[in-house]
């Protein structure tokens, strides 16, 4: 069902923890939905320079949420908000359809903890949002055609 | 590669050895087909007899109430769309139960599209159904009562005896799906007061793609699936022979010793069930404690999500199931249990083992020294669990 | 016991050897539920998602176009009555044949019941359906045309690619039953125009109990059976493993040899039918001559019956079909025979034989030797021929 | 499907053929049910003295034809017509459900050709009615419960 890569990142998550005193925490999706995440970012001179996560959730879930801080890791916060969900399921050679929301999520959860990060600190990012209460309100799954 | 630990016998069993044998007589060498009139045709004609015979005494019925389908769940939507059209003239309320399988609810969702109206009971915090409820819910456009023997997720056996004679008394048909509940417990239809029942081949270690709806004879039962004269008119379609012989192989060998395997799986749940408990900490049994299938335990996990769990239990061997809706794509969790109450983040994070034949007392054991850290793990990623601690530590 | 010499493939057929071994694993070892997510399972799934491109590439469809069914006869009432149902808003008009299988014309006749107009098409002398009348039954309403590949009786072979044309041309969808003409005849579903088409496992030496129903992506397809997730939610139920993968392997066999094959049998058809034509008086074919399946001869044999013909023949180990009422127990002679204009008495008489893959040139001969002698018994004892001689002589 | 009986009767029919000059001949069923029967009678004294048949129907028509015969052979006229189908029947061990009307019919057609000996001679047998046209009218064979 999952590729390599999302049973490594699964099974070996990386930068999975907390940090104490974050520049910035999101947490985004909700219990209902299955799965729930949350971002840590440690901030200096606009880089990441730690990243950690905890997530409930499916192993896509975790999966990704392993995947995204990875990328992120050293970013600048602007090249951080250009990693797409889309850029996060390739990176892990893929998702099952039925599990595309959970890089969404993972993007989503990256984006409440820069939120979070830049509202601490009085900066505003163009483009950027405030999280939403619930990203999967958009998404119908039935294959109706 | 480490052996498999199939703890997942609600979802599908394996075929038996001498199920299989029964059958392979009727794939290559008497294959034919049980209309023909040719004498070589009677072979494949008195098997299908005699398995219909078989099946009829597992559960006390006539042979002529035995209709072979194609599944348990074609055995559903025969007999509740069958009923709805039959006795449409009489009234179009149908009651069922909120911890349906869904062959049931969406064969009730499906006529509610059409005119029907669906009352769906409630059922307390175990799972069993409001029979108070039940009884009020009763009108005089009811038709039909359709509530399951047994739930496939929770394990918890309805009080079908009950709801057959308040059926009687109120002169209202009653079927039950049977699917999960034949070769665990004693189910025999005159006893019970069931007017329909349903069957499915594969979860008594027959073959898959097999089943049978049973219909008193007094129920005016349409034909569903239409074509030949097969089944006295009621269902058409070549019957699938070696699977029909092997289905009722496997119901004779499930009821030959069900007492005793029955006793003996429900002693390893019971054993599995108080290990988990007791070393796992906020962790709780879902369904009820004795009403229940003798081969299902099925326990939450706060603070965890259930395919996570399923797939570092797979890492170790052990198949299991959840009920978290993960494991099917969608993003609601079991229907079961939210019905018994459940708030939706511990209902993610349920595990089913079903036991089976093959289960022993290592396979407990085993399962329960994977479980252990599995649930530390995936508690220490939990952000839920992070919460839980600082609010409560 | 004298060998048998079976006739009758278009009743049934054998599962072949390699089907049998290739449905094996799935019984007792690889027997995971296809939905389960642990890696148990994934052998049953991944056979099943085989399955389903070996047939689908077999007819020419899309993978995602494939549901798996529990036989033709499902396939037929899920194709018509799904149809029928996700289309009523457009119209109520369907438009059929009157020699479809019974699992078409039943389907349709129910439908009749419930507010739906039917048209039966006539055939002409061979069987074939007229395309004229077809053209001027369609109507602002019809949303349906199902009309057979290859009877099942007589072997006529329709006009499919025109058909498909026609209804393209008017937007109806069609769908057509192509039990008998898969394995026998090319069949794809783009080159024919074909809408939806229905197919049965154990009548090209797979299983029995299995079938497909083919519909085309942008058909409006609405489940028939309710329940689970399966089949892409249109199809609940458990998945039939073997049967399916048994259903595939039988369908990559057939089509492989098919063109050498169909020939072979197209020989032996065409050098039996000469042959009993010129050894029995009073014969005659029916079905088309040349359009007509390479393994069916159906020869009515005036003055006598058809169901005493079939002892005689099965006395003499030889295993055939007949029209004949009297083989069904009901009264009427097939409706195919009646809609071909014979009369009734004639179509009591007639005898279908269905070529196989293990038929050869001594079985002819053989049933050649063995109905010469049964028809002069069964005509010396028939008042029918005693009034015709003597009015004749 | 059949007893040994009737595949007895059915591959040794008793009594099969014709009577020249009959004193009665009766033929009953039509073609569109897929059997008619005749019966040919020599009888004298009021006795069967011979008797023979002709069927075109099924493996039951034929037995029950045969064994028809058999059972009213040197029996008086009164005597064959106390000869029930069920008498018919029971005398070839049983017959299928679906087949019990070919066992009317014999019945009808030893009635119809002794109808046809007491026009010829002019008796009148108390109970006997002509022969129907459709022996089958009457029967549907469905069965609902
Ligand atoms: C033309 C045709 N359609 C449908 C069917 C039904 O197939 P099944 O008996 O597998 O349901 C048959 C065979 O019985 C058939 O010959
Ligand atoms: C309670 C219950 N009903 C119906 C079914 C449907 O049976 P099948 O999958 O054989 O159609 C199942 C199993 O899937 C079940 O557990």
């Amino acid at each position: 069902m999952y590729s390599e890569k999302v049973m490594d990142h699964f099974t070996n998550p990386r930068n999975m923890g907390e940090i104490e005193n974050a520049d910035g925490v999101g947490t985004v999706g909700n219990a209902k939905c299955g799965d729930i995440m949350r971002i840590y970012l440690k901030v200096e001179n606009n880089v990441i320079q730690d990243v950690r996560f905890k997530t409930f959730g499916c192993g896509a879930a975790v999966a990704t949420s392993s995947m995204a801080t990875e990328l992120v890791k050293g970013k600048t916060i602007q090249q951080a908000l250009e990693i797409t969900n889309a850029a996060v399921a390739e990176a892990l050679d893929g998702l099952p359809k039925a599990k595309v929301h959970c890089s969404l999520l993972a993007e989503e959860a990256l984006h409440a903890a820069i939120w979070d990060y830049a509202q601490k600190n009085g900066i505003v990012i163009e483009g950027l949002e405030p999280p939403k209460e619930d990203i999967h309100e958009e998404e119908e799954d039935e294959d109706e055609d | 590669m480490k052996e498999t630990i199939y703890l997942d016998h609600a979802a599908t069993t394996p075929v038996k050895q001498e199920v299989l044998e029964a059958m392979l007589p009727f794939f290559t060498e008497s294959f034919g087909n049980p209309s023909s009139i040719y004498s070589f045709a009677q072979d494949s004609k008195q098997a299908l007899e005699e398995a219909r015979e078989t099946i009829a005494k597992g559960i006390g019925a006539l042979d002529r109430e035995i209709y072979f389908t194609g599944s348990g769940t074609e055995a559903d939507n025969w007999a509740i769309k069958g009923v709805a059209e039959s006795y449409r003239s009489k009234g179009n309320h149908i009651i069922t139960s909120k911890v349906e399988h869904h062959a049931v609810l969406h064969a009730c969702e499906y006529l509610e599209k059409n005119g029907f109206e669906v009352t769906y009971l409630d059922v307390d915090a175990d799972g069993i159904v409001d029979l108070e409820q039940l009884k009020s819910s009763i009108k005089d456009t009811t038709i039909l009562i359709t509530i399951m023997f047994a739930n496939n997720e929770i394990g918890t056996v309805q009080p079908i005896r009950e709801i057959g004679r308040i059926a009687k008394e109120r002169g209202v048909l009653f079927h039950t799906d049977a699917v999960q509940a034949i070769g665990h417990v004693p189910v025999d239809v005159n006893d019970l007061g069931v007017d329909l029942l349903s069957i499915s081949g594969h979860k008594f270690y027959g073959p898959k793609g097999v089943g049978v709806l049973y219909a008193r004879k007094t129920v005016k039962l349409k034909a569903f699936i239409h074509g030949g004269g097969q089944e006295r008119g009621r269902r058409g379609g070549t019957e699938n022979v070696p699977g029909i012989v092997g289905m009722a192989k496997a119901m004779e060998l499930a009821l030959a010793d069900m007492e005793e395997e029955s006793a003996r799986q429900r002693e390893l749940r019971d054993y599995v069930k108080e290990r988990i408990l007791e070393k796992v900490p906020y962790a709780r049994l879902n369904g009820h404690p004795e009403k229940r299938l003798p081969n299902n335990v099925n326990i939450s996990f706060r603070f965890i999500e259930g395919e996570s769990l399923l797939i570092m239990l797979d890492m170790k061997g052990i198949c299991a199931s959840s009920g978290s809706a993960c494991t099917s794509g969608s993003l609601d969790p079991s229907h079961v249990l939210l019905a018994i109450g459940l708030p939706h983040e511990i209902a993610h994070g349920s595990l089913r083992i079903s036991l089976g034949e093959s289960s022993t007392r290592e396979d407990m054991d085993t399962l329960v020294e994977a479980l252990v850290p599995i649930v530390e793990k995936l508690r220490a990623m939990s952000p839920l669990y992070e919460d839980f601690v600082k609010n409560n530590g």
